[in-house]
């Protein structure tokens, strides 16, 4: 039994530099590895919506129509399950996470240009095969 | 004369009619109101006569020759002992008759052979005789008036007990005339007499109910005064036959040469303190609370106990410094430090007013003790205050119960919203009771220099922690009659006109008490110790003389003027709370419900349980039953105290009669 | 009333908020640092005072909030009689009637944690009264009187003469400075098991009226602790100051490195040092004085 | 006669506890006479979640049962799943899983340090023992990418590997860690001011603990020998550690034990670095769970039981959790009894109170 | 899979209880899983690291007789098989009478 | 003077998984101290400014969260801290939970993550500040008074039917 034997400890703290991180007058201490938010290369995506598929909270929503792809980082809760699971490796988690705000904001997406000439390729392509292979079963059909 | 002899004999014609009108009737009620106010007006009138056309300087002394009397005190003793034979008998408590008959048959014995008079006479008035006086007679007859009220409302809410409230109220003023007779006696016979005769009559009035408890109690109060009465009558004899003097005054003669008064001093201290229910005691005192509340009131603020701390007061010039002097010191503090704490630990109202009450006895006793002027003016004016404000707070405490049917602190909960009246009353009463700049703490103050003065260590620390436990029980008190929840409503309190006639005059005496104490001082305590301490120059007075600090002049500086202004602007301040509180009250704000740890279920009264019902929440007071219990620490106390008087009277007993 | 007096009590008046929250800035900075933090800015405790009075009021009932009110003025009147030179047991007085107040407020808003925090106020006046006034009676033995001006007219500072008075004295102040171990009815640290106690109830401003009552009440324990050391030599202000650096930084320390203790240990502690160092130091000046 | 006793609402919001835990209290003075305890404000029903998401979805909601032992909750649901499709992970995701688990459990302690400090009004206790703990939070960041919800656990195995250079730097950082408790543990575990403050507050008996089914080092500060560690799932078969216990029985022996468990812990996780096998990460999984599996595992806290009803399909019929808060809260409830107000904080503290994974 | 697993009958629970309570067993849980449209209660006991399981099937309406004169602890569990699933269960010691949590939807597991 | 120096802060853990609350715990601790802004934690609504609150509402809960609400002293703003205050979080399709913390009384800043990071919480009460101080300045005014749980019911209400007859009408 010591009386009081914090005393050197809180001493030795008094004269030490305080261990308060900067921030937010510093940098944010952010790890490699840390889970921030997740960030969308549209050069990448197809809008395939496995991610919206994958999601646990439904966070994203992939408009094929609009070619945009949305998240609602006020509902992603960071698990980087659409990362893993994105065919594309289009999507990736930023270390840096999302600023607080005063409303829900959703953080749309839209497909670069390149790769909306890309998808309408693809599409068109998609369309053609579709055709032949239509015109393939009428013929059947036909014969 | 003939004022203070009808000061003496009116109040005991009223009891003689009293006793014979049975039944509540307006007649009765009249013939109580007459003899109050009479009593009243005649004691106002006594102490102004007596300051205009007499010399209570040296004191006025009345009736030398008094044989006839003396008979017909002696065939009165011999009732007395009668009646308490006959109880005795009756209810199978024989040691008291010994007890009694120990008192009695030496009186008997003096008077009838007349040793119990000299040529001096047996009547004397001086200040402190009409301090007493004008105490007993404003605050006993205004309890006697509460009385009718009261006691008519109690026997509607206990029907069980049989009505016998003319024998009630014929018993009170017959206790009024006692306590007048004791205080201005001077012959210690005479002052035995009426001593005897309070004795019997509280035993009466604490049996009134007739139940097993109060028939123990009363027999327990009647043993240990009766005790006390035994020791009162050594010292007589002592006096008679040893000293060959009969008269107080005679005694305090002698003052200077305290190894030859030691006996008869600490003997009739001894009877003090029984009287005065200080220390091993004061069993009495509590169990005396099962009387109806204009008796605990009268037996326990105003008079009965008072005698004892009036003979203290009385004697204290040849206390200063001797062994009964200290006996008395110590026995009065540690009753002060012990009973307040005491007086935490329960909730029935009038149990905390009645260890309060045996705690400011031990204050008193303690100033008395000591034996030093300043604690003298100390006691005293101690004495005064606590008359007038405890006898407000039993008064209300008994109204509250006749209202709601409890008497139980924890029940006067927001009693401020719905008894309002009743809450101011005893607002005013516990403000007297601890805080300054009311009475009873300015003489708190001037107790505490004048201990210090003495150089008693253990008196000051007495005093300083007893004063802070006295805070406690009386704070979380008024603290219950501030909780007030939401939504509570003003109840209609069925007090009788009579008991706010009584209550009333008293909680504005009090008031003004704390303005005109410094005239009471100048007028009448100052001139009285300056008399009573004249003749007995010990060696501490003589010290404390020296350094200045005694002596008239040393007592008002103890308080000085400047205080005394700053304590009436604070007076004011409190005075204007109500006034503050209506303003800020009439500034409309956002109420908001009490916090109750978020989950109020919409009042300030109930949460929801661990069920998730609405349950509600009580909030009790702290009692530290386990640290100053009363199972606890009384024992202690007792034995520790019983101890001490014991071997301080052996000692006294063997000093004085054999050195 | 001399012109000193005069001065003295309107420096207190004025000053003795921001004097005080510049204090406790400075302690809540030390703190910080001992726990290895950065700590609050110097003034944080007079910005608080400040948004309070800015806040909304919302009461409970209207008792509540005149009572907190009266609280405070007889805080700071207390205050003002011990500046002014004034009777010492009076101020003690007064400032126990402040108490009070305090704690009638806090009864009577009928919550649970107010009420356990009035109860615990209550047991700490009743721990820390005796030593109080048995400081006074300490300065009245060797000073001769209870008035203050009479008490720094002397020549050699009475902690010489009152060492235990001091000690008892230091563990009032911890009691009244609202320092862990004995923060028992409200608490500066957030994390006890009542809710700052018998200030739970009050909101915005009336919070703010308790507050500063708190300030000028410490001002004035701060002030009866330089009574120690104040002497009629001018020079001794500086012993004063020296003397309440070095208390705040013990207070400070203290507050850090003990646990809260339970109602009795502080009632036996408090009552046991004042029976001890005061009732000791007693003895010994009633015995030097005859 | 009114009664002398209060009855009190404590909690749900309350600023010792942030859990919304609600009491009745009964007390007289400040001895609680009688304290009946309620939960349920933050009862969320995720075990239903189950009907919602798939059995591989439900990983991420096993690891928001609690914020505080994410890692264990994780950990047990996965491994039910894993036994009932007969999965065995790597050596080096049990290793990893290990590490991790030790790590939590260290963080753990000393934030329930930190907290037991806070209760009995030792502020800068609290301080010291999380300004400790961030070096662990740190740590868990450095591994997983997050601070308190890790998300690396995946059936099969891990989703992520840890690099061993990573790993190696928690070597100096655990020492110092050690240390900084070892300063502390003077002021619990030797000040007599802090004794006076846990000696003797809330008694359980061994029999009394064994009986109320009490968990973790509450049941261990009784006396018992008990750790579901023993029982050698992950790694900790090849580990080399002991069983603290205590024969205190009261809040003073919860933390004895307690401030040991962290140096165990310490020691394990360096085993864990030091023997770390090189292989894969994880096993591929096929096909959906089916049958029925109760998994024990030794979290913080004490022992969970995690409970698996699958059906060959791809949404499982019912999960259930057991957690130690849970079996401990009959016991709490027994010492709350007669305990004084002041108490309270520390007793509710003592079982370590995770109101999240008892209500779920 | 369940180690130790046993199914008794609703009627022979209680003995069977008595049984394990008296080999030493302590309780570590009890919980239920709705199949189809009975119940499935699961009793889990242990002894140092033995596990012992008993199952029992409740059909709808069925009453369970309460455990707690045996096992003390065992009401929170009780109570909350009889909040989530709306199982009656005779005789808890402490019966919080479904107000141990107060859920939106009632017996949200039925 | 403004009010932003001296931010009281009171924490509530609605339904939370107990990871932001430890978070929230943490930001007071030596490492991120948000003490440095004058917050005290204080615990007491009446008290406080700030109202943090932490997980979703469900039905249990919700009760309190409302009267904490109401407590407090105007100005006062509510921060809502991680996921599940935000929106219900993973949570969100739990039988009692009824949504995040918008739910029963208004928010003035949404803090997003799961868990909330202690850096985050100080970007969240650095912005809520600036809210506190325009409030105040419009308290001061006499324009402004802050909802209490129960207006913002009606409130609430009010916006759903608007957007239910919308719905409506689109089905229309
Ligand atoms: S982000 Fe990846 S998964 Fe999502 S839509 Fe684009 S390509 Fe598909
Ligand atoms: S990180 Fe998780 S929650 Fe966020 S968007 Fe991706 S899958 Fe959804
Ligand atoms: S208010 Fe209620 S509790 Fe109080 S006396 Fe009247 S009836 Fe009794
Ligand atoms: S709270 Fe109860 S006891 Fe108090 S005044 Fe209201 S009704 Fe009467
Ligand atoms: S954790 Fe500590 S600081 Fe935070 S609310 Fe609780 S008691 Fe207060
Ligand atoms: S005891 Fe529970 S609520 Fe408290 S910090 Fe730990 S996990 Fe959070
Ligand atoms: S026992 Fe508590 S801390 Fe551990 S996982 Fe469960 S909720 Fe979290
Ligand atoms: S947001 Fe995430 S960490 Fe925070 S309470 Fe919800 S689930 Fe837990």
């Amino acid at each position: 039994m010591t009386f009081a034997n914090f005393t050197k400890t809180e001493l030795k703290n008094l004269f030490r530099k305080p261990a308060t991180d900067k921030y937010p007058n510093g940098p944010a201490s952010l790890k490699e590895s840390t889970r921030g938010h997740v960030s969308n290369n549209m050069d990448a995506c197809v809008l395939c919506s496995v991610c919206q598929m994958r999601c646990p909270t439904g966070a994203i929503t992939v408009d094929r129509k609009a070619q945009t792809w949305t998240i609602r980082p006020f509902s992603c809760i960071q698990c980087r399950r659409c990362v893993d699971n994105c065919p594309k490796k289009s999507l990736s988690m930023q270390k840096e996470y999302t600023e607080p705000d005063q409303i829900k904001k959703e953080q749309v997406f839209d497909l670069s240009d390149r790769q909306k000439e890309v998808l309408a390729e693809q599409a068109r392509q998609a369309a053609e095969r579709a055709k032949a292979a239509l015109e393939a079963g009428k013929k059947k059909s036909s014969e | 004369m003939s004022v203070l002899s009808f000061l003496i004999l009116f109040p005991f014609f009223i009891a003689f009619v009293l006793f014979f009108l049975k039944k509540d009737s307006l007649v009765r009620s009249f013939i109580v109101f007459i003899g109050a106010a009479g009593e009243l007006s005649l004691s106002v009138y006594f102490a102004i006569d007596s300051y205009l056309y007499h010399d209570i300087e040296m004191g006025t002394f009345y009736l030398s020759e008094t044989h006839d009397l003396d008979m017909l005190i002696a065939a009165l003793e011999l009732c007395l002992m009668l009646v308490v034979f006959f109880l005795a008998v009756k209810y199978k408590k024989y040691p008291v008759m010994i007890l009694s008959a120990l008192g009695t048959i030496p009186a008997l014995y003096m008077d009838l052979t007349g040793k119990s008079t000299t040529m001096a006479s047996h009547i004397k008035v001086d200040h402190l005789t009409v301090i007493m006086v004008l105490v007993v007679g404003v605050v006993g007859s205004l309890i006697c008036m509460y009385a009718v009220g009261y006691i008519r409302d109690y026997h509607r809410h206990h029907k069980e007990f049989r009505d016998r409230s003319g024998y009630f109220l014929s018993l009170l003023f017959a206790f009024l005339g006692a306590m007048m007779g004791l205080i201005s006696s001077d012959n210690l016979t005479w002052m035995f007499f009426f001593w005897e005769v309070t004795s019997v009559c509280s035993f009466l009035l604490i049996g009134y109910s007739r139940t097993p408890e109060a028939v123990h109690n009363s027999f327990r109060a009647l043993w240990m005064n009766l005790l006390g009465g035994c020791a009162f009558m050594a010292a007589i004899i002592f006096c008679i036959y040893v000293m060959e003097i009969t008269n107080i005054s005679q005694l305090l003669v002698y003052a200077s040469l305290p190894t030859v008064t030691v006996f008869p001093v600490a003997m009739l201290a001894f009877a003090a303190l029984t009287k005065s229910a200080q220390m091993p005691f004061s069993g009495w005192l509590l169990g005396a609370m099962v009387a109806p509340t204009p008796s605990s009131a009268l037996l326990h603020s105003a008079t009965m106990v008072k005698a004892g701390v009036y003979l203290l007061l009385r004697l204290s010039p040849m206390m200063c410094g001797t062994y009964a002097g200290t006996m008395v010191a110590v026995i009065g503090g540690f009753t002060f430090f012990a009973a307040s704490l005491l007086a935490i630990t329960v909730s029935d109202g009038k149990k905390v007013l009645a260890y309060s009450t045996v705690s400011n006895l031990g204050l008193i006793t303690a100033a008395a003790g000591c034996g030093m002027e300043e604690a003298v003016w100390a006691g005293i004016m101690l004495l005064i205050f606590h008359s007038v404000t405890k006898s407000m707070m039993f008064m209300s405490v008994g109204a509250y119960e006749n209202s709601t049917g409890s008497r139980d602190v924890e029940d006067m909960h927001g009693m401020i919203v719905r008894y309002p009246r009743l809450a101011f009353i005893m607002t005013i009463g516990i403000f007297g009771m601890s805080v300054v700049p009311m009475g009873m703490c300015v003489a708190k103050w001037a107790a505490l220099r004048a201990f210090i003065d003495s150089g008693s260590v253990y008196l000051t620390l007495f005093l300083c922690f007893g004063s802070a436990s006295t805070i406690f029980y009386w704070i979380k008190w008024l603290g219950k009659i501030f909780s007030v929840s939401r939504g509570s409503e003003r109840h209609k309190d069925n007090v009788p006109a009579v008991e706010w006639i009584a209550m009333y005059p008293l909680a504005i005496l009090a008031m003004v008490l704390c303005l005109v104490y410094p005239l009471i001082s100048a007028l009448a305590v100052i001139p009285y110790i300056q008399n009573a301490f004249s003749g007995s120059v010990s060696r501490l007075v003589t010290a404390a003389f020296e350094s200045g600090s005694a002596g008239g002049e040393g007592i008002i500086a103890a308080i000085s003027t400047e205080d005394f202004i700053i304590m009436g602007v604070m007076l004011i301040c409190i005075c204007l709370l109500p006034v503050a509180m209506k303003m800020v009250n009439s500034v409309q704000e956002r109420q908001v419900l009490s916090y109750m740890s978020g989950f109020n279920s919409g009042n300030d009264r109930s949460f929801y349980d661990s069920h998730g019902e609405e349950k509600d929440q009580w909030l009790s007071n702290w009692y530290m039953n386990g640290l100053f219990g009363e199972k606890r620490l009384l024992p202690f106390c007792l034995v520790l105290s019983s101890a001490f008087v014991i071997s301080m009277m052996t000692v006294c007993a063997i000093g004085g009669l054999f050195i | 009333m001399t012109e000193y007096s005069m001065i003295s009590v309107i420096i207190y008046l004025i000053f003795a908020p921001f004097i005080v929250s510049i204090l406790s800035g400075v302690d809540r900075i030390v703190t910080a640092r001992m726990q290895g933090r950065c700590g609050p800015r110097l003034l944080q405790p007079w910005f608080d005072l400040i948004k309070l009075f800015s806040k909304e009021s919302t009461a409970v009932n209207g008792i509540q909030k005149i009572l907190v009110m009266a609280h405070c003025f007889f805080a700071i009147f207390s205050g003002a009689i011990f500046f002014a030179g004034g009777d010492i047991l009076l101020v003690l007085f007064a400032l126990t009637m402040a108490e009070v107040f305090l704690i009638l407020g806090a009864y009577s808003v009928n919550a649970a944690y107010s009420e356990i925090g009035a109860q615990r106020e209550l047991l700490q006046m009743m721990a820390y009264e005796p030593m109080t006034l048995l400081t006074a009676a300490g300065f009245y033995l060797s000073a001769g009187s209870f008035r203050v001006t009479d008490i720094i007219s002397g020549n050699v500072p009475l902690i010489l003469k009152m060492p235990g008075f001091f000690i008892g004295f230091c563990f009032v102040l911890v009691v009244k400075l609202r320092k862990s171990p004995f923060d028992l009815a409200t608490s500066h640290h957030a994390n006890q098991e009542i809710i700052k106690g018998l200030t739970g109830d009050l909101s915005g401003p009336v919070y703010g009226f308790s507050l500063l009552a708190e300030l000028y009440e410490e001002a004035l324990m701060l002030g009866m602790a330089g009574l120690f050391f104040l002497t009629s030599d001018r020079m001794s202000i500086i012993a004063v100051f020296i003397a309440i650096a070095v208390i705040m930084f013990v207070m400070s320390l203290i507050d850090n490195i003990f646990p809260r203790v339970k109602w009795e240990t502080l009632l036996k502690t408090e009552w046991i040092v004042t029976f001890f160092a005061g009732g000791g130091n007693l003895i010994i000046l009633s015995l030097i004085r005859k | 006669m009114a009664a002398k006793r209060s009855v009190i609402p404590f909690g749900p919001q309350h600023p010792v506890l942030p859990e919304p835990i609600h009491i009745d209290l009964v007390t007289e003075d400040e001895k609680v006479v009688e304290a009946i305890p309620s939960i349920g404000f933050v009862h969320r029903g995720l075990e239903q979640l189950v009907t919602k998401k798939d059995f591989g979805e439900m990983v991420y909601v096993a690891e928001r049962i609690c914020g505080i032992c994410s890692f264990g909750h994780g950990y047990g649901y996965v491994k039910t799943i894993e036994h009932i499709m007969g999965i065995e992970p790597t050596d080096r995701a049990r290793y990893i899983r290990t590490m991790l688990f030790e790590l939590s459990r260290m963080h753990s302690h000393i934030l329930w340090l930190g907290l037991m400090a806070d209760a009995f009004g030792f502020e800068s206790l609290f301080m010291e023992t999380w300004k400790i703990r961030e070096k662990i939070l740190d740590m868990l960041e450095a591994a997983t990418g997050g601070r308190v919800i890790f998300s690396i656990m995946r059936i099969g195995g891990l989703r992520k590997d840890v690099p061993d250079d990573v790993m190696k730097g928690f070597l100096p950082e655990l020492d110092k860690v050690v240390e900084g408790i070892k300063a502390c543990e003077a002021a619990f575990l030797s000040d007599p001011a802090v004794l006076g403050r846990l000696k003797g507050v809330g008694y359980i008996s061994k029999e009394d603990a064994i009986a109320l089914g009490c968990e973790g080092p509450f049941l261990r500060a009784s006396g018992v020998e008990h750790d579901n560690r023993m029982r050698g799932y992950a790694a900790y078969g090849d580990m080399d550690f002991k069983i603290i216990t205590s024969d205190e029985g009261d809040s003073y022996g919860r933390c004895y034990v307690r401030i040991h468990e962290i140096y165990e812990s310490a020691s394990i996780v360096r085993q864990c670095i030091e023997k770390m096998p090189q292989e894969g990460i994880y096993v591929p999984i096929k096909g959906f769970p089916n049958g029925e599996h109760m998994t024990v595992i030794e979290q913080p806290r004490g022992g969970a039981c995690y409970y698996v009803h699958a059906s060959g399909k791809k949404f499982i019929e019912r999960m259930r959790v057991r957690t130690p808060t849970f079996a401990n809260i009959p016991a709490l409830a027994k010492t709350l009894q007669g305990c004084d107000v002041a108490d309270v904080p520390i007793l509710v503290v003592t079982i370590d109170p995770c109101i999240s994974c008892t209500e779920r | 899979m369940l180690d130790g697993l046993e199914i008794v009958e609703l009627t022979g629970l209680l003995n069977n209880i008595k049984a394990v309570k008296t080999d030493g067993f302590s309780l570590m849980q009890i919980c239920a899983t709705k199949i189809d449209e009975s119940y499935e209660i699961l009793y889990t006991f242990g002894k140092g690291y033995d596990i012992r399981n008993l199952k029992t099937v409740v059909r709808e309406g069925e009453h369970v007789p309460s455990i707690t004169d045996m096992f003390e602890a065992a009401y929170l569990y009780e109570n909350e098989i009889h909040d989530l699933f709306g199982i009656a269960v005779d005789g808890i010691n402490h019966d919080y009478k479904g107000t141990l949590y107060r859920t939106a939807e009632e017996t949200p597991f039925r | 003077m403004r009010i932003s120096k001296s931010p009281w802060l009171l924490h509530y853990d609605g339904s939370s998984c107990n990871g932001c609350d430890i978070e929230v715990l943490a930001s007071t601790t030596p490492r991120f101290d948000v003490e440095r802004f004058g917050i005290v934690n204080t615990g007491n609504p009446k008290h406080a400014d700030i109202f943090l609150c932490t997980g979703g509402i469900n039905s249990q809960n919700e009760d309190v969260v409302r009267q904490i609400y109401d407590q407090m002293p105007d100005p006062k703003v509510v921060l809502a801290c991680g996921i599940c205050a935000c929106d219900g979080g993973i949570f969100k399709d739990c039988y009692n939970i009824l949504g995040g913390t918008d739910t029963v009384i208004p928010v003035d800043v949404y803090v997003p993550g799961c868990a909330v990071r202690p850096e985050a919480l100080i970007d969240g009460v650095i912005k809520a500040l600036k809210i506190l101080d325009e409030k105040a300045e419009k308290m001061k005014r006499g324009e402004y008074k802050s909802l209490t749980s129960a207006e913002y019911a009606e409130k609430l209400k009010g916006m759903k039917t608007a957007s239910d007859k919308e719905k409506e009408d689109e089905n229309a």
